[in-house]
């Protein structure tokens, strides 16, 4: 049983106090994203404060809690690639349904029947 | 190779008459796009002949004789050569967009002073309806001036094409979509529905009938009152197949979507309340409004309301054909 | 040519005794049907698909009979129009999802793949034994729709007919969404395996460029497939609990189930032509008996290639009341793809050139793929062009295209592929000259059923019609015409294909002189693929390999350089 | 992924049960199944993409059908949750170190505290949908606000005739029962009204529903007046059968997150006429949310299966996969509500 840095030893194990520094820090953002979320209006800008404290707290369940900072290159770049296909998705059907679906039913939009 | 030799000379005399690849140009937006279409088509053929041509040849100049062979060597790489085939085709690409989207722009956006009728499909008849209000089961349109269509859907996704006029355009339910035409030939054209919709989606056809200019108006005025000139059974009857009744109603009896016409009237059903109703003026005039309220038991609620689309001469024609189904 | 003294010795076959590999041939060893049944073998999973796609494809290739038949007049010739609409929608979906998708990669690829790379086998052989089980329910699912009342929406499932249909929807949804599973969890193990077991010196431009073609197709189907499996279930919710987010009637949009249908359906197009362009690169340069030419260009190509399918989606949408700056974007990245699909097509122009060409069987495929998936590609051209499309959109110009796409590229590259392991996969030789006659026969009938419905396509004939107009009849007739021709063909290809399983000569280990691992392998493999570690070398250097006329086969002139 | 059975935890360096005869090494087993791990996290990513499509979607284009909506979401229960979570992702990422360590017990011990969060999350959520379900808040053609909901919403159904150039309002049997409830109230010409209209013909029946008529109402009275649910919402399928349907203004209007709390102008007001279509938005909340529900009971039954292995010794510090990736997926079913809770319970 080889407890050392040696070869054998796969992953990385991560030291306590970080663990419990992570969750605090993530516990605290919750409290910050509900805070700015009820009493503070910026308008349209609140979602994006509210997206931007998600994605510090994904960030930093991927790094510390699923080990990426420590991980293959590779297994990153697999999770970062997933997201940007899944901006992709949602940027490019956001760009075209936003040019007509307003007219949907905003206007005496066309009936529909139904079965 | 036949082929491509009849499209060629076909291609050479391409004007407005139907040529071997593409059907007849009649509308002023067919002729840019068969334009693009034979751009391309040059092109394409260019490179298909480049390519295959080099294929049969190369197979045939260094072919090993026997079964098989010993490996040569030779360069496996050209960095400026396989970047001349890069960038080439790349350079080539950027006209054929264009002139597509070009020509495209002018499909999209109707002129102001074009004449508006709107278009309604459902499975599986298409419904026009002209600017006074009347409505008929084939498109009618004066030659040479913009005719914009403005399309719904009561149902499913169709889809609105005239291949004589290059025209296409999803018929979308719940939204209306937008397309435009100014046909050139007089005569009749053939309307597809593109988008599968069932069934009846082969049969859901009608025609684009062009009126030579000066006859359009005459000829609307003179359908718009076919009411005052036929007898209100045989409006009616022209009703029944031009507003989509008869896509779900039979006259013989037969079941479909809807109970049949067939001696109908006067006749007692039970409704799906349980109650029981006799057919007479005031069951139909009360289906054709408002279709959901006394439904027929053993039929579903699928019948969209008339109301706002059928006049009361025109409903009191539908009832006196119901009644001449005796 | 010239037969040297080089005897087989042992370093030829792999470290493998000829009597040690007959006795260790995966086919035989180990024994018993359940043996198969629960086979890890990644060489025994590829076989297991290749039955069960080849019967998917046999299906699917009956109702296109049945499709046709029905077609050589207008009105009804054999069926009515409701099982006409079903039989259309179930020659597409079998075709998609149970043929072409899995059929290079799982059937070929799980054959090939850890042969060429050198490893033992998959990195998950248990998950890849899964993906088969997978495969297995997803076409229940898929078939048992048949029989429960039929679907008739056409494979890709627009609302809302969709949901308002009756029929078996469900249960075909259901299927697609296991399949989609099927294929996610083939593409991740081939992501792993490529990754992390690779041996030792087969660094990433060594790799024969069937892993690259196999590697990008593995990128797209775990990126863009969970997202027709979500597609799928809302599908199936609004169908089941009236969810509402694509029924109209309910304030929801069903162009937006396009774009979520195409995210996923147009990289899957590019799932089924990748592995058949990585096929070509290895038979062009084998065949051609020179390096492949521009091997980095081609490698990257393929990658490029797979990022790109993700961006061309909406141009399926065209007229479906998409917007005018998505039709804009849509058409100009559209074309981009056609770039990395030229560069292959030089390239292999080049490989040819000044070769000594074989023209053996897959070769002749080959030759023919150069033709057919030329056609289907530049036929792309006026589809991605907005003016022309408009006009051929939905018409049987489009059901000529991906044909000749689909069918002219994968389905030909498949059969390439097929006849050029055949030999490996099995250690039988089919008869060569029947091998070419089928390539004709298919090639001939192949062009009569397909350029047809280029005419009339162009001409107006729209797509899933049951009846048409007079003006359409004489191209159905040469279309129906040529679809019996390449059945012909099919039956013939089956029949030597299964007389050389019986009777056929013994393959050598190195049949067309191929220089990729598995090639230095007997054959059929031995149940642990390599004894020793394979000695890598540069795949498309066949200055090694002679002709050896007593085993009819090539070998390698020097013993490698392992011990 | 790949794991085989091991009796002992403490494998020997030539063949340790859990080596697989295709590796050449454990650190190239485990970092194969860890890159095989992470490659289906991206593909439950891209599972979850098609909602957040659909939510990107319908929040871009009717913004008002999600201020509305959520309205009737509870940020407390949700921000519970989300800190429940969190939670059970520390326990989980410790009981990798534990396992790391060769600490068997801690380990078990961890790997069940995150279970029993889990379960936790669960059943908190179990509270929120069954409030959903009471309520009649559901999607699509299952949304019919009722009970609760009609408490708190003091519903106006307005009818906007005059626009529509013909009424098509629905002949409703509830609407007398409604006046009964409501009347007194809604008397005073800004309470709820109904405006049936039967044969397409807009019956104004009293002088309620004509002030009523007008859909930006203000809720100046701020009651709740208790209506049928049938009143409050016509099912949607039906309504828009009418034509030109699907754009008449609703009129309900919400007061106060409570009913029966002090009434004066706490909560929510909601000015102006109900957005159309709201059930898209409950449709996306139980779509988004049930699926990541699925996504825990299924890292749940991962849980419980690492606990059974845990006890049957099959883990040490040279093999514990199974654990560093069943605890991945927890992370990852942890990071997408991460993402859900500020989009579904902190919008507007």
């Amino acid at each position: 049983m080889s407890h050392g840095h040696d070869s054998e030893q796969v992953g990385h194990i991560v030291p306590l106090w970080l663990l419990f520094g992570v969750f605090f820090a993530l516990i605290i953002l919750t409290a910050l994203t509900v805070w700015t979320a009820t009493q503070i209006d910026l308008g349209a800008f609140n979602i994006w404060l509210a997206l931007v404290i998600a994605g510090v707290k994904a960030t930093l369940v991927a790094l510390f809690f699923m080990h990426l900072i420590w991980d293959k290159p590779y297994n990153g770049l697999v999770l970062a690639f997933s997201f940007m296909f899944v901006i992709l998705f949602l940027g490019i059907s956001l760009m075209d349904t936003a040019e007509n679906m307003p007219d949907m039913y905003e206007g005496p939009a066309p009936a529909v029947a139904t079965e | 190779m036949g082929a491509l030799l009849t499209a060629l000379a076909g291609l050479a005399l391409a004007g407005k008459e139907k040529t071997f690849w593409l059907p007849k140009q009649s509308s002023t937006a067919a002729a840019a796009i068969d334009w693009v279409w034979g751009f391309i088509f040059w092109i394409s053929a260019v490179f298909f002949f480049i390519i295959v041509g080099l294929t049969i040849l190369f197979a045939i100049q260094y072919r090993a004789r026997k079964g098989y062979a010993t490996a040569k060597k030779h360069s496996s790489h050209n960095t400026v050569l396989e970047l001349t085939w890069t960038i080439i085709p790349t350079i080539l690409l950027i006209p054929i967009f264009w002139y597509g989207f070009k020509a495209y722009l002018d499909l999209t956006v109707p002129p102001a002073n074009s004449y508006e009728i709107g278009v309604t499909a459902q499975r599986w008849a298409w419904m026009f309806t002209y600017p006074n209000g009347y409505v008929d089961e084939n498109l009618h349109v004066p030659v040479d001036r913009p005719v914009k269509l403005v399309m719904q859907s009561e149902d499913v996704i169709h889809s609105f094409f005239v291949p004589n006029f290059r025209v296409k355009r999803d018929v979308v339910p719940g939204r209306y979509n937008i397309t435009w035409f100014e046909a050139t030939e007089v005569g009749d054209h053939v309307i597809f529905c593109t988008e599968y919709c069932g069934t009846g989606h082969s049969d859901m056809m009608s025609k684009v009938v062009v009126h030579p200019s000066g006859e359009f108006e005459t000829w609307l005025e003179d359908a718009s009152n076919f009411l005052d000139k036929l007898s209100p059974a045989e409006g009616g009857e022209m009703l029944y197949s031009m507003r989509g009744c008869k896509q779900c109603h039979t006259i013989d009896g037969s079941v479909r979507i809807g109970p049949s016409f067939k001696g109908i009237w006067g006749a007692q059903h039970a409704l799906t309340t349980g109650e029981q109703v006799t057919v007479d003026g005031n069951y139909v005039r009360q289906s054709i409004m408002d279709p959901a309220s006394q439904v027929v038991a053993g039929y579903d609620a699928v019948m969209p309301t008339y109301k706002g689309r059928l006049k009361d001469q025109e409903i009191t024609a539908i009832i006196a054909y119901i009644k001449s189904l005796q | 040519m010239n037969v040297t003294d080089t005897s087989i010795t042992p370093t030829d076959l792999g470290g493998y005794a000829s009597e040690e590999a007959e006795s260790e041939n995966f086919l035989s060893y180990p024994k018993g049907i359940m043996s198969w049944l629960v086979t890890l073998d990644h060489k025994r999973i590829g076989i297991l698909y290749l039955i069960c796609i080849l019967t998917a494809f046999f299906i699917g290739g009956m109702f296109a009979l049945l499709i046709r038949t029905e077609l050589l007049t207008p009105g009804a010739t054999i069926v009515d129009a409701d099982t006409y609409n079903q039989l259309f929608t179930l020659h597409g979906a079998i075709m998609i999802f149970l043929f072409i998708i899995p059929g290079i990669p799982a059937a070929l690829g799980n054959f090939a793949l850890p042969l060429m790379l050198g490893a033992k086998d998959v990195a998950f052989p248990r998950l890849n034994l899964m993906s088969w089980y997978l495969w297995l329910i997803g076409a229940a699912f898929t078939v048992f729709s048949l029989v429960n009342g039929g679907a008739d929406t056409g494979w890709t499932f627009y609302t809302p007919y969709s949901t308002q249909t009756d029929g078996a929807i469900i249960s075909i949804t259901m299927g697609v969404f296991i399949l989609g599973f099927s294929s996610i969890f083939t593409g991740l193990n081939f992501l792993v395996t490529i990754h992390r077991l690779r041996p030792p010196g087969m660094t990433w431009f060594k790799m024969p460029l069937f892993l690259w073609g196999i590697y990008g197709t593995a990128i797209m189907q775990v990126l863009a497939t969970p997202v027709i499996g979500i597609t799928m279930l809302l599908l199936i919710v609004e169908r089941t609990l009236g969810f509402g987010i694509f029924d109209p009637a309910l304030g929801g949009d069903p162009v937006l189930f396009q774009h979520f249908f195409w995210f996923y359906s147009h990289p899957a197009v590019y799932i089924m032509i990748l592995p058949a362009l990585a096929i070509m690169s290895e038979i062009f340069s084998v065949f051609s008996r020179k390096h492949i030419f521009g091997y980095k260009f081609i490698a990257f190509s393929s990658i490029v290639l797979a990022i790109l399918s993700f961006l061309v989606w909406g141009h399926h949408m065209f007229p479906s009341g998409q917007s005018e700056l998505a039709n804009f974007v849509f058409s100009a990245l559209t074309f981009s793809v056609s770039i990395p699909t030229a560069i292959k097509m030089f390239n292999w122009l080049a490989t040819m050139y000044k070769g000594e060409i074989v023209l053996k069987t897959p070769m002749l495929y080959a030759l023919s793929f150069m033709f057919l998936f030329g056609i289907g590609g530049l036929t792309g051209l006026f589809l991605g062009s907005l003016a022309v499309d408009i006009h051929l959109h939905d018409t049987y110009f489009v059901v000529a295209h991906f044909h000749y796409v689909m069918f002219g590229g994968t389905v030909i590259a498949f059969l390439a592929g097929l006849h050029y392991w055949w030999p490996k996969v099995f250690g039988r030789m089919y008869n060569e000259k029947l091998g070419a006659i089928g390539a004709a026969i298919i090639f001939v009938g192949f062009n009569m059923t397909f350029l047809a419905q280029f005419v009339m396509g162009s001409q107006g004939m729209p797509r899933r019609y049951y009846n048409y107009i007079d003006e359409y009849t004489i191209y159905h007739h040469i279309s129906t015409g040529g679809s019996f021709i390449m059945a012909i063909g099919f039956f013939l290809i089956a029949g030597y294909l299964l007389h050389s399983l019986l009777k056929g000569k013994r393959a050598p280990a190195n049949p067309w002189g191929g220089n990729t691992l598995e090639w230095h392998i007997p054959s059929p493999p031995p149940y642990y693929n390599f004894k020793e570690a394979p000695t890598v070398g540069d795949p498309y250097d066949f200055s090694e390999l002679e002709w050896d006329d007593r085993i009819e086969g090539y070998v390698f002139r020097k013993a490698e350089g392992s011990a | 992924m790949s794991k085989k059975h091991s009796s002992d935890g403490a494998g020997h360096a030539e063949h340790p049960k859990w080596m697989q005869h295709h590796f050449d090494t454990p650190s190239q087993q485990f970092a194969s199944s860890k890159m095989g791990m992470w490659l289906f996290l991206a593909t439950e990513v891209l599972l979850f993409a098609g909602l957040f499509c659909a939510y990107t979607v319908y929040r871009a284009n009717h913004m008002d059908m999600f201020v509305f909506g959520h309205q009737f979401l509870d940020v407390k229960w949700g921000a519970i949750n989300t800190c429940v979570l969190l939670f059970s992702s520390l326990t989980a990422a410790w009981s990798v170190r534990a396992a790391q360590l060769g600490q068997k017990g801690l380990m078990i011990a961890l790997l069940f505290i995150t279970l029993l969060c889990g379960g936790a999350f669960m059943a908190i959520k179990y509270v929120e949908y069954s409030h959903k379900i009471h309520d009649g808040l559901l999607w699509g053609t299952k949304y019919k606000p009722a009970g609760h909901a009609a408490e708190v919403i003091h519903g106006e159904e307005a009818h906007a005739a005059g626009e529509l150039g013909g009424a098509h309002g629905r002949v409703d049997e509830g609407h007398t029962e409604a006046e009964q409830v409501a009347g007194i109230e809604a008397a005073h010409g800004e309470g709820a009204a109904e405006a049936p209209a039967a044969g397409g013909d807009a019956l104004a029946t009293d002088g309620a529903q004509a002030a009523g008529a007008q859909a930006a109402a203000p809720a100046a009275q701020g009651e709740g007046v208790e209506l049928p649910a049938d009143v409050l919402a016509i099912d949607v399928a039906e309504r828009s059968t009418t034509l030109p349907a699907a754009i008449g203004p609703r009129g309900l209007v919400p007061v106060a997150e409570e009913g029966h709390d002090d009434g004066h102008g706490a909560g929510h007001h909601w000015e102006g006429p109900i957005p159309d279509n709201v059930h898209i938005f409950f449709g996306i909340y139980f779509g988004m949310t049930g699926l990541h529900g699925i996504h825990v009971l299924i890292g749940m039954i991962i849980l419980g299966w690492l606990i059974y292995r845990a006890l049957k010794n099959d883990f040490s510090p040279e093999y514990f996969t199974p654990v560093d990736l069943g605890v991945l997926y927890w992370h990852l079913v942890d990071l997408i509500w991460i993402f859900l809770f500020p989009l579904l319970y902190l919008i507007g």
